[in-house]
């Protein structure tokens, strides 16, 4: 039963729905639902990004560009235009999607740092523009964004709402919904991994030429889920701004690109729980890190480089592999 | 009319020539350890803040710079020993990430010893600019030129006269072989580091005079030090120096003519196309994939 | 009739060197048809020429008739051709029968959409891939490894892996470089009936081999190289008194 | 290794839930929260804000506290980015349950946090300078700074009164600058004045050269105005001492510091800037209110930080006695007391200047708390 269970597909997907159904328990205030509901959104980000890092082994770090794209169309379309969120989020994501396939195809064909650079590039053209562009986006300033709504119902942080008879206030109806997007986005990446499609992206980390050979399509697949991981973006950025209810140039900025991929690297390349570890533990990091002061960039840091070093494959990975090595030992043990 | 346009290419040409220094030191760590170093841009800042807070306490100038690159140099070798040698199998993208952490590790550090303001670094030779048909050029961008093409000369008779040199480019070309004909390796990379670091501290102390100096002013100039490089060819001296030239006529360029707001997405875009057409940058090697 | 592979003045420079120069030879459809040569004689670099990796800087190769100039090694693939690698092209990020599940991608119909959702529609397709990627390992002989991660398998156990993999694209021709090296007696024994279990089916086989026992035993037609020219050509008994080889391999 | 490192992060863990939690508790003391920018590239504006926060948090405390209660300052730093500030903005009020908000050192980081706050009814002082912070009147929102668009209508007003007409425009990218760049086009307007050349440049740019060298050869330019903030504006200052451009030059109250004159050096010689009379407290004729103000500040803190004070900091002094002239005033720390009690602020003498707020003035200044100061022989002169 228990092997079974440990063989399953979506044992992660489980412990990860355990995890966020009853993360509400240790959390006492608004804050901390706010934190979290940051962390998911964030994560589904992450999820997406690892599709193209983790999987396909290409680097990107221009990938908060798709991210304030997503969330300026949005916050623009809504706000300006009084658009609904939902088709603002879905056309965002469309026209995000389109963006990463134009600029992908070429920038593809790049490898190693040159494609980071390349990724870089496009990353902080789009910061520029969102930058420069003031009567749409506000300029450096930022720009509010509407509360999310689904066809006329609002989803505030500030409402309050009930689901099945229980009093949840804007917090948590948020973080619900925000943890119940994070498992739809694994669920898919799951299922894009475990496919097909899944098996040619991982071919081309692999060994792209073995791929080619068996007949791949190497760039078409690049292209394919580079444009599905700016899709993720996008859409986690549409949300990211509602939530917030305020953006600012900063969801594209390079830093954010960075802090997105280093999520990735630190939680576990190729390993989907491990990427949102990797986004709770770098979200969390600078809250407890205040606590520090002005030694707070040192620690942050020292942290960062010490994690890299000894655990150079990712948190998960290495707890995984720690944890297996130590059971069978004690299963030799035991023989 | 020329005028103008003189005073956009001196402008370009400064710039350009600090990113091209900049860019050097990337290049050299990338040919020996196939790195990138994104603690590039600190070295420049060691330099520099380095310099100014050892002048602040009455040290001569000569004196402070030779401290402030051996500083560097030593900061260098900790990063080789203490950062990238441990993480030896490392992917490509946990070594950036590695030499991130350093950077805002360094960075940190240097906020706590210097604190966070902006300090002024004194011409090394008259403060009245230069003029030429019109155009203004400050003194110092004669030093900025001047010292980077020394320091280029230097670098290529260090590669082409030295054993040390040497070393490193065949330690760069097959680790495994260099190390069959008794080349230390280990001791070749930290030597990289080491030179890297001095080259950047260098460029950070001849640049200080021109754009100030800050425990952050390594980020932003580290940066366009790597967009230079990669414009030139990862690994090309010729590359990064031409890149970096490149890079900042371009960037002067079109805040003259065209738009100060897009100077820097038209600089980027430059990448892109170079990149579309030249997949390994202006000078980059050209490699046969084995298999 | 018509050959299944034909080339004609094939030339690849690297910078100054020739690695493959005015080579013409054409290979029959059912054939074992095997490349042998010292070390450098361009071997390799032919087996790249023909899978498309690499360019020619001139000549022409022609698959079916068709000029496979402006053909990418995916497009060679779906024109039924396929190969192992000298230096083994293993993903060693995936198990050992997702390698020859990957092996069969150009036989799976899959959209998008039914794979993020993860339609009925994908999933039979997705266990009879599974079946015949078991059939094939079975038939490669790695059939115990099946869920292994590869980079827990053995050097021969990987070979005949990568073997497995070319297979499960079901290509008319397969392309095989080295199959033998780092193989120990017992195991080279193993491929060479494998070989003839394959040639049996009706794939027309082209080989690069050290191992002149094995390229003797079942080619049924041979091309030796050196330095990137043809030295001689013809079965293994030609082959074997043809006096130019004797020399290229005694002599150095 | 592993081991000590997981041990290590385990501590830390519980550290940090220990912190998180732990706020939570009610307290005896009147808590004053603040986000601000103490490192980061808007650091100038933060650190000494924080710094004043701290030695009058403590001063107050030891002259007995405010309504018998002691204050506690909960800090933490938004490194100049409107997410984090944000989000330490809901700590503060969630998770650290503070009665009063004095922070936000950019107007990113104030206008992030600012639905925030006037969804959880909590006052709030702004320490940034953009005008939309109070423009329109946001009930739980002040702020302390004058906002640029005083700035400029001080600016482009000593420049009418000098006969300049048309005008060299140069500005930063950045938050500060783009707002101030928008206020001046629309304050000139206003004036009948005109922009004739527009230039732009990032916070990192190391040589504006370019950009002064298009509104130098630009027709008809009468005087150039930089806004700016950072060490950009000093940078521009000696590109236009070595363009050797003779027009006269206006700065914006984004560099009014002492700084600014040591990395401008002999180049700032000449030019002129609006600002608070914190630079020059000497040179207040004794009838004016804020000379004692304005002389105690400055004096306390060079005295305690061993630095020169800034204007920034002098923000955060006034926000602070507002928040403590409002809680006494109110009685308590009752958050609709406070703020009714900040909106009827009347003739209060701070160092930025004399604040009299109101429903519709929540910040309470006019342009005339700015004073047109110039360079002369490498120091602040008071011109008016």
């Amino acid at each position: 039963m228990l092997n079974r269970f440990m063989q399953s597909r979506l044992r992660g997907l489980m412990v990860l729905a355990v995890i966020l159904f009853s993360l509400p328990v240790f959390l006492s205030n608004p804050f901390h639902y706010e934190l979290a509901t940051q962390m998911a959104i964030i994560a589904g980000t992450v999820v997406g990004l690892n599709l193209l890092v983790g999987f396909a082994g290409q680097i990107s770090l221009g990938h908060a560009g798709f991210f304030g794209l997503g969330a300026y169309f949005t916050g623009i379309m809504t706000g300006h235009y009084g658009w609904s969120a939902i088709p603002a989020l879905v056309v965002g994501a469309i026209l995000v999607g389109l963006i990463a396939w134009i600029v992908g195809r070429p920038i593809l064909r790049l490898k190693g740092h040159y494609l980071s650079m390349a990724t870089l590039a496009v990353g902080f053209i789009i910061a520029i523009i969102i930058n420069n562009e003031r009567q749409l986006t506000g300029g450096p300033d930022g720009m509010p964004v509407p509360v999310f709504d689904v066809f006329g119902w609002e989803l505030s942080p500030f409402g309050t709402y009930s689901l099945f008879g229980i009093e949840l206030n804007g917090s948590e109806a948020w973080y619900l919904f925000a943890a119940a997007v994070l498992l739809v986005a694994v669920w898919l990446a799951q299922n894009l991994i475990d496919s097909p499609i899944g098996r040619a992206l991982r071919s081309v980390h692999g060994s792209e030429v073995a791929a080619r050979v068996v007949g791949v399509n190497t760039a078409r697949y690049k292209s394919l889920v580079f444009v599905i991981s700016a899709v993720y973006a996008s859409v986690m950025g549409g949300l990211y701004a509602h939530f917030q209810g305020f953006i600012t140039p900063a969801v594209a900025s390079f830093d954010f690109s960075i802090v997105l991929i280093t999520m990735v690297v630190l939680g576990g390349m190729g390993s989907t729980m491990g990427v949102i570890l990797g986004a709770v533990v770098l979200k969390l990091l600078p809250q407890i890190l205040t606590h520090f002061q002005e030694m707070e960039a040192v620690m942050f840091g020292l942290i960062l480089m010490l994690t890299m070093i000894f655990m150079p494959k990712g948190l998960l990975p290495t707890l995984q592999m720690a944890v297996s090595k130590r059971l069978k030992r004690r299963a030799g043990g035991q023989q | 009319m020329l005028s103008e346009f003189l005073q956009y290419l001196f402008t370009g040409i400064t710039i350009g020539a600090t990113y091209a220094l900049i860019a050097l030191g990337f290049t050299l760590i990338y040919n020996a350890s196939h790195v990138i170093n994104f603690a590039q841009g600190e070295f420049l800042m060691i330099g520099g803040m380095t310099t100014v807070s050892l002048t602040g306490m009455g040290v001569p100038m000569p004196l402070a710079i030779v401290l402030a690159v051996l500083l560097a140099g030593v900061f260098g070798i900790l990063l080789q020993r203490f950062a990238i040698a441990p993480a030896k199998q490392a992917d490509v993208v946990t070594l950036i990430i590695i030499t991130i952490g350093a950077s805002i590790f360094i960075r940190g550090l240097a906020q706590l010893v210097w604190g966070k303001e902006y300090h002024v670094m004194p011409n090394f030779s008259r403060d009245e600019p230069i003029r030429i048909f019109g155009a203004v050029l400050n003194s110092q961008s004669l030093w900025v030129l001047g010292v980077g093409a020394v320091l280029v000369v230097a670098l290529v008779l260090f590669f082409t006269r030295t054993l040390i040199g040497k070393a490193i480019l065949a330690t760069s070309m097959n680790k495994q072989a260099a190390r069959l004909v008794g080349i230390r390796t280990q001791l070749v990379l930290m030597l990289a580091f080491m030179v890297s670091a001095l080259l950047g501290s260098i460029a950070g102390v001849v640049v200080a005079p021109i754009t100030f100096t800050s425990y952050d002013i390594g980020i932003m100039l580290g940066l366009k030090g790597f967009v230079a490089a990669a414009i030139g060819g990862l690994g090309s001296g010729v590359g990064a120096v031409v890149g970096g030239l490149l890079l900042g006529v371009v960037e002067a360029m079109t805040a003259g003519y065209v738009s100060s707001d897009y100077k820097d997405a038209v600089a980027f875009s430059m990448i892109l196309v170079v990149l579309f057409f030249m997949p390994r940058g202006l000078f980059g090697a050209k490699v046969v994939e084995r298999v | 009739m018509n050959a299944l592979i034909e080339v004609r003045g094939l030339d690849k420079a690297f910078g100054g060197v020739h690695a493959v120069e005015g080579v013409s030879f054409s290979v029959q459809a059912g054939q074992v048809y095997s490349v042998i040569g010292p070390n450098g004689a361009g071997k390799t670099t032919l087996f790249n020429l023909i899978s498309g990796l690499y360019t020619p800087t001139s000549g022409e190769i022609r698959l079916n008739g068709e000029s496979t100039a402006r053909l990418e090694p995916n497009q060679l693939a779906e024109r039924g051709l396929c190969r192992t690698f000298q230096q083994m092209q293993i993903c060693m990020n995936m198990t050992a029968i997702e390698n020859v599940m990957l092996g069969r991608h150009l036989k799976l119909k899959s959209n998008l959409f039914s794979t993020l959702f993860r339609l009925p529609s994908l999933l039979r397709d997705e266990q009879a891939c599974r079946q015949r990627a078991k059939e094939l390992m079975e038939f490669v002989g790695c059939g115990e490894y099946l869920d292994t991660d590869a980079s827990a398998m053995s050097y021969g156990a990987l070979k005949r892996l990568e073997i497995a993999r070319a297979l499960a694209a079901e290509p008319t021709l397969i392309l095989l470089d080295e199959p033998a090296a780092g193989l120990n007696a017992t195991e080279t024994a193993a491929l060479e009936v494998l070989i003839r279990k394959i040639a049996v089916q009706g794939t027309t086989v082209m080989l690069v081999e050290h191992d002149m026992k094995l390229v003797m035993g079942i080619s049924d037609h041979l091309l030796v190289l050196n330095y990137g020219r043809v030295l001689a050509d013809g079965t293994p008994a030609e082959i074997r008194q043809n006096p130019d080889v004797i020399a290229a391999y005694l002599g150095g | 290794m592993l081991k000590t490192l997981l041990r290590c992060a385990g501590k830390f863990v519980a550290i940090a839930a220990a912190g998180l939690v732990m706020s939570a508790q009610a307290a005896e003391p009147i808590r004053i929260g603040s986000f601000l920018s103490v490192t980061g590239p808007a650091s100038f504006l933060g650190d000494p804000e924080l710094k004043t926060l701290q030695m009058y948090v403590d001063k107050i405390n030891k002259d007995g506290g405010v309504l018998g209660r002691p204050l506690e300052l909960v800090h933490y730093d938004d490194v100049g980015n409107a997410s984090s500030a944000r989000n330490f903005a809901s700590r503060l009020i969630r998770s650290d349950q503070v009665d009063i908000i004095v922070g936000g050192s950019t107007t990113g980081a104030t206008m992030a946090s600012v639905p925030l706050v006037e969804q959880a009814k909590i006052p709030f002082i702004s320490l940034a300078g953009a005008v939309v912070i109070t423009t329109p009147v946001k009930h739980w929102v002040f702020k302390t700074p004058q906002s640029d668009r005083m700035a400029a209508e001080r600016i482009l007003a000593d420049m009418k009164a000098r006969g300049f007409t048309r005008i060299g425009l140069i500005s930063g990218t950045g938050g500060f600058g783009s707002s101030g760049r928008t206020q001046t086009l629309e304050v000139a307007k206003n004036m009948g004045m005109e922009v004739v050349a527009d230039e732009t440049y990032s916070g990192s740019d190391t040589d504006m050269t370019a950009q002064l060298t298009n509104i130098r050869n630009t027709d008809g330019v009468q005087a150039i105005l930089n806004f700016g903030f950072g060490q950009g504006p000093a940078i521009v200052t000696r590109n236009y001492a070595q363009l050797g451009i003779k027009l006269p030059f206006y700065q914006s109250h984004g560099v009014a510091s002492d700084s600014f004159l040591k990395l401008a050096g002999k180049a700032a010689e000449g030019l002129r800037l609006p600002a608070s009379p914190l630079l020059v407290p000497d040179s207040l004729p004794d009838s004016d209110p804020q000379k004692a103000v304005v002389q105690n500040y400055k004096s306390e803190y060079e005295a305690r930080w061993n630095a020169k004070v800034s204007t920034f900091g002098g923000y955060a002094y006034d926000g602070l006695m507002l928040a403590v002239k409002a809680i006494e005033a109110a009685g308590t720390t009752d958050h609709e007391a406070v703020r009714k009690a900040l909106e009827n602020i009347h003739g209060y003498v701070g160092v930025t200047g004399e604040f009299t707020m109101g429903p519709d003035d929540h910040n309470g200044l006019d342009a005339d708390s700015f004073r047109i100061l110039e360079v002369q022989n490498g120091d602040w002169k008071l011109i008016n």
